[in-house]
């Protein structure tokens, strides 16, 4: 029987959802099974609700389901919010003696002391969470030893380990006692050697095979996890991340080291990016290399803080007056993340240009299974450097008007070539200029290097049949989803493919324009309220998309929600 | 041998008269005397007259955004720390704008050296108060005068600055020693300019500062006392001190990064695999 | 013989090219001629070249000319650069005894002892501009009279006031006894009273009369004299305006005042803007109406500082992440600028949203004579508003969900109902929330309000033929250029008409769709480099316009330069 | 008749333990004993745990962007003189992100009171170093510590705000105190409050600043005397003095502005004929 089982974690802030989450995906993933993980949080430190889900499945998942099968309640709001996400035969772990008078119609009620055995057995009252986990594998008569490794990993092998496997143990024990392994099984499969990371250990991770060496930023969530692992590592992959005093300082900073000569990048979200706009055109006009992220969320302003969308796709593409190249790119799945990141340094350098990175607190925070990284693949393009040894120095012009539009950049102090450049428009030295001439050379000398980064696009990634009547199009982060709701849709006899862009600027029109005319029906699915990439779609191509199947109450979308919402659109 | 003409830079498009003239006179000369070459020095300026200044002697230029001269030379100092990283702003530029860039570069205390043409008065734009201009000052945008002013000096020093000092633009020789102990000192090192604007500041003339201005070094004064710099940041009106009003030995921010302990980031090179060893921590 | 005559004087920044243009056109404004002056200056306050032209004319116009019936020059450079566009019979005012060894083909040279006569006649080297002021007339022989009251009105009866009519009176005779008279005439026509006004005078004016009661700016060319125009005018009509540390406390002051209930602006440009964007979306999510000049002028970053450029349309379209209503208007000509103004404050306020006014360095700095405003025509419309008397304040909700989108605004501290507003997501009490069902509610209730603000918009402005081969499209402050090319296209026979937008967002699509589809032949008309309402139609009606005239260079169209580049598309 | 009840907002999401509740405390008392109704009250604040505090009492709210709750404050006292605005930050609000605004808030003594919930770390976003962290605070955006601290109090006075106080969370008797005479005085009144984080800040306690704070009432402390504040001001570790540091009468921006003393700018007729006579000036 295919296994693709769903866990969800659900208690107040604070409780360790996170980490009882992170655990259950990590046992699993160790045990050669696909993950996809979700998290939703509020924007707090205490209280509330949050919970955590864990698909498991022995083949590929990139996006998260809405049944569950098995529960952890960690507190009353998880269960009364999430059994009705309850499959029939599915199970609710929670504490009875904590949890009185529970009832309802999904799923079965599986009661555990979980307080008392963590007392004890583990002799530590905090040791509810791996109590809870112990159940649920156990639930699913998953072996319990692949637990204990990565109790193990996690709290070393001292005294909080020990305890923690008891606590595994009274767990497990206490479940296997009670329902005599009258459950389902899921056995560990051959040991696949996969990594779990979020998106945002991707794209942090990307940035340093990158060679990023320097990073500015202000913590703004989704994005502050890349610049807290950019710090952790700084030490060890010698790198420099510095905690700014806001995003205007954070963008500019980066925009310094870059112009000094390293890889530099920022990442914030839509309220951050709205800080750093006048920067992107400083890059722009100083032909400087810079890779922002946006990790996307639900605005205006400062919205909702921890949820998800894709708000920004207008927003970044026309961000900062006049007109000057970018490129916007946006990755589809975690994997993807990273790869996107390497690229955009890559692009960033060699078109002197800022490239921003569309990613969202879906993909920021989600966490899935990823096949080990050919760190071969990665390339590193630094683009046209001007050499002291092949040029005179005392010839160089930062800014030169050539054929290409790209003028090779010198690093200043590096060699006696002086590296001139301005955000008022210059001339060919970097000098200041009101010269109408001079000024129109630059402009399109600038607007120039679009015509060869727009050779570097790819197409945009295609699944399902080469015809069919519904073609669903998206872009970053609703990839898993959407490629999954084509599975659905498929298997009920639909005709359906998808067309999904993770590079979005310069815009593949010729592509996109193909699948739209061909589809008879051509949905957009965007985590946003008016259907940003329709519009750039009609702006790039001048078609009209026939629907736009969108969602901004900023939860991601899953397949089924997707699958439902073209069959209605079909109607 | 490094000389005059090795900093002759653009023709200046600033008024005749003005105070900027002694300062990039002053700056020159500190760097001819102090023998660096342009090719070591990096010029980050923001947009004022004062930001005009790099394109008028010789260097590495970054032209930066109005306010923003500070975060881009932190950035390239972090990059380059070969490099000798001067920031250049007007007062508006430095105190208004760019305020919270100048605390927290300050607070941090990095190794840069930052000129402020402090001409009280937002030249380029033609004549608005600035944060600096005197209380009651005037102009277009003050029609009932401006507020009490900002304190650069004592700004930097409660902030964390280890090198504040105060320059007159009328008194070159005097400046560019501050500007060699500036630029040799390590750490944040502010050298806040009194810069007479001709056409749009006719109450801080040179001839105004002229009669206000007293060397600290005449004097027996400390500039390590923090206190005491307190106290002569506070002196503003009949007299004005110039000189090092303060300077400390502090932890500078650049010294604290492990990695720069290895020379400039932008020598090291970039190797893909030793993401390797991260990478095994996900499985 | 009909009038229409071009003045320009040129020199360096501080001879006063300004003054004497001002008061060139100023005499002529009174003597009931129609009056375009632009200017042209660099980014510096002594030396460089600035030039400053006069077009009079019997009929009104609204756009500047290539060609130079007289030139005051001022120093040598003035001659040289502008020399070539002298007409044939043009003259060139200059003083010979200063610049000497001027030669040249077009324009005749009249040296004038300019310097000399100011000393002598006036007792005031400095005088040398109103010399040559006095010639300037003298050459066309117009009124002297009308100039003296011109100079008495600006310098006083006074000393100065004298000093002045002696040194316009001995350029007068200088010349006249020169020449005798040997020159056209220009007579001074029925003393139509009209205003003689920049740009952003009058949309000071617009917003003065609009009820505009506080404004908080940061100096940025070319915004800066709006600033100054209300600071000058505070006192006296009861307004406040605040010269911010910075943009971002600019826009967000003003948006703390329009909370608490007075109508508030700000002005800035490009960069200034890029600041403000995060404060764009505040006043989007909390529905506080504001209106942002935004004077265009080349990008990116500092880019021009002095110059004109078209290139924000797709910015401030887009500024901000997320998607919420605003609304975007740019001004035709200098007295529509003082409605579109007043309009703004009454769309602001009905809707509830930040309003962008687009106007640009050539609009800004440019003179009109403008027929006397009607102000019984300004109306006022504050929009929906809570009453204590009529409702219960306590039951009083800021973002109360209603089928329009608007919720009834009440003011903080008039009454008793407590105004709560959020930038984060809310509920319709203005408190904060996570709920996806009242975040859903909350986004669709603000796009709801576009659906009634859509109806407010116009028809764009339409010339010429109903049915034309050629449309030309234009938007903002081109309108004249556009206007007067289409007049000459169709002198020689060309059968063209044009459509121009001066309410830019929502979008007329409707209207801009029928007149690209009749057309065989369609051209923008932009100051920028790619074209940015060819876009914005794209987008917005699926169509592609035949062409683009682009121009980047920071200095304005002409109707010559429109009309002759229209007529190489057709080639 | 004003009582605690007509203060009862919603239901905070702050960590139980935190210092915040102690400010809200502080606040409602005050403003209760103040006999001020919540209608007369605007608060505005700005992001992080801090900026939610005014939906857990009641009055008027403007709750604004990450560092920014100064400049609408300002906006809306100058629309509305009558108004009671009192602005509420956290540290990173006020001094990192919102370190401009603050400054020149000072500087012009604007009539409002800004109340600064001072936990010396980021709380909603999770326990990254803010301005205020102590020197070498380590967390995870500064794994190396973190650099030298901001002295709000020093800023504040040598920026020219003319009513200086330190509060603390733990002593709400104090701090109400402090409040009320922040709300009575005239100018720019900054309360910076000791406030203890219990989720991120495991260095500085309530503990911690119980040993340390020391009320300046107690002692002979005259705090119109500018030089002795920066002294109060410079204070900071065995010992951290608590009250009023700096207090003075000096010009406030509000009062230069003509326009106001007609009354409350929101309560003036629109009229737009009066622009008939701006008219006439252009003819
Ligand atoms: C973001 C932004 N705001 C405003 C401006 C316009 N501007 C240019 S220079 C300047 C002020 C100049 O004053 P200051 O910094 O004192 O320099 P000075 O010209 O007096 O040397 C301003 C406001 C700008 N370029 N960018
Ligand atoms: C422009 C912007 N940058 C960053 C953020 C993210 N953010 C929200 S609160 C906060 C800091 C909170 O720290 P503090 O101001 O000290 O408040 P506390 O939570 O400690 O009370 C940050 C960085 C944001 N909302 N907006
Ligand atoms: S305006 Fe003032 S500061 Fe600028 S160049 Fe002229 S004199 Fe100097
Ligand atoms: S994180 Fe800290 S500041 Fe925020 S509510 Fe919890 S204890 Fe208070
Ligand atoms: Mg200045
Ligand atoms: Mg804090």
């Amino acid at each position: 029987m295919p296994v693709d089982f769903n866990f969800m974690v659900g208690g107040e802030a604070g409780q360790g959802v996170q980490s009882v989450g992170f655990l259950l995906a990590k046992v699993f993933a160790r045990g050669g099974y696909h993950i996809f993980a979700d998290q939703d949080y509020e924007s707090r430190v205490r209280g509330g609700h949050n919970f955590f889900r864990v698909r498991v499945s022995d083949g590929k998942v990139d996006a998260i389901a809405e049944d569950v099968d098995i529960l952890i309640a960690l507190d009353r709001d998880s269960i009364e919010l999430h059994q009705p996400n309850m499959v029939t035969q599915g199970i609710i772990i929670f504490d009875g003696e904590k949890i009185k008078g529970v009832s309802g119609n999904n799923g079965s009620l599986l009661s555990i002391p979980l307080e008392k055995l963590a007392e004890e057995k583990a002799g530590d009252k905090l040791m509810i969470n791996t109590v809870a986990l112990g159940a649920a594998l156990s639930a699913v008569n998953y072996d319990l030893n692949m637990l204990n490794t990565v109790l193990v990993d996690r709290f070393g092998k001292g005294e909080v380990g020990d305890r923690n496997t008891a606590a595994a143990k009274a767990g497990y024990d206490y479940v296997q006692s009670e329902r005599k392994g009258n459950f389902r099984k899921i056995k560990p499969l051959s040991e696949a050697k996969r990594m779990l990371l979020t998106g945002n250990e991707a794209i942090s991770l990307g940035a340093i095979a990158a060679g990023c060496k320097f990073m500015a930023a202000y913590p703004m969530t989704p994005a502050s996890s890349i610049m807290e692992y950019m710090a952790a590592k700084s030490k060890d992959l010698d790198l420099v991340m510095v905690h700014a005093e806001d995003e205007i300082a954070a963008i500019n900073m980066a925009i310094g080291a870059a112009y000094a000569g390293v890889r530099a990048m920022t990442a914030t979200s839509g309220s951050g990016l709205c800080l750093m706009v006048e920067g992107i055109g400083l890059a722009g006009i100083t032909e400087t290399p810079i890779v922002i992220i946006d990790g996307q969320r639900p605005g205006p302003a400062v919205g909702l803080p921890t949820r998800t969308e894709q708000g920004d796709l207008q927003f970044v593409l026309h961000a900062h007056h006049g007109d000057f190249p970018r490129a916007v790119l946006a990755p589809a799945t975690i994997e993807d993340a990273f790869w996107v990141t390497t690229n955009a340094f890559n692009w960033a350098e060699k078109y002197q240009l800022p490239v921003i990175i569309l990613t969202d607190q879906h993909l920021a925070s989600s966490y899935a299974t990823v096949d080990p990284l050919d760190l071969s693949q990665v390339t590193i393009d630094r683009g046209m450097l001007f050499s002291d040894k092949e040029d005179d120095p005392s010839e160089y012009m930062r800014h030169r008007v050539t054929k290409s539009g790209i003028s090779p950049r010198a690093f200043p102090g590096l060699g006696k070539a002086l590296v001139v450049t301005d955000c008022d428009e210059h001339d060919e030295e970097g000098h200041l200029t009101e010269d109408a001439g001079e000024r129109t050379a630059q402009v399109q000398k600038r607007l120039r290097k679009l015509l060869s980064l727009k050779q570097e696009i790819g197409t945009p990634q295609r699944y399902g049949p080469k015809k069919a009547e519904i073609t669903l199009i998206g872009w970053g982060s609703t990839y898993g989803a959407i490629h999954e709701a084509v599975d659905i849709l498929r298997k009920e006899d639909a005709s359906v493919n998808m067309l999904h862009l993770n590079e979005l600027w310069p815009f593949p029109a010729e592509a996109v324009a193909d699948a739209v005319s061909k589809a008879r029906n051509s949905y957009v699915i965007e985590n946003n309220a008016t259907g940003q990439l329709a519009r750039l779609i009609k702006a790039e191509t001048g078609y009209d998309v026939s629907g736009r199947i969108l969602k901004y109450d900023g939860r991601a979308f899953t397949p089924a929600y997707i699958a439902q919402a073209v069959k209605k659109e079909g109607r | 041998m490094v000389t005059t003409s090795d900093y002759a830079g653009l023709k200046p498009a600033w008024c005749p008269g003005c105070g900027n003239f002694g300062i990039l006179n002053a700056l020159n000369r500190a760097l001819v005397e102090m023998k660096i070459e342009p090719h070591q020095v990096l010029l980050v300026s923001g947009i004022g007259q004062a930001g005009k200044l790099p394109h008028y002697t010789r260097g590495n230029v970054f032209n930066s955004l109005h306010g923003r001269p500070v975060p881009p030379a932190i950035g390239a100092r972090i990059a380059n720390s070969e490099l000798i990283v001067i920031a250049v702003s007007g007062d508006g530029d430095a105190y208004g704008e760019g305020g919270n860039h100048f605390l927290h570069a300050a607070r941090r205390n990095h190794d840069i050296t930052y000129l402020v043409h402090n001409n009280q008065v937002y030249g380029l734009t033609k004549g608005q108060a600035s944060p600096t201009s005197d209380v009651g000052f005037v102009t277009k945008t003050t029609p009932y005068g401006a507020a009490s002013p900002v304190n650069p000096i004592a700004l930097a020093i409660v902030s964390g600055a280890s090198f504040v000092a105060r320059g007159f633009a009328g008194d070159i020789d005097h400046l560019s020693h501050l500007i060699k102990k500036g630029i040799t000192h390590r750490g944040f090192a502010l050298i806040d300019i009194l810069q007479p604007c001709v056409s749009f500041n006719h109450k801080n003339t040179f001839q105004w500062y002229r009669e206000r201005v007293y060397n600290l070094e005449d004097e027996r004064y400390d500039p390590s006392d923090k206190k005491a710099a307190l106290e002569k940041a506070l002196i503003w009106g009949e007299e004005i001190p110039i000189g090092i009003i303060y300077e400390e030995d502090l932890p500078v921010y650049e010294d604290q990064l492990p990695v720069l302990s290895d020379g400039p980031l932008v020598k090291q090179k970039i190797d893909s695999r030793r993401v390797e060893k991260l990478l095994a921590e996900f499985m």
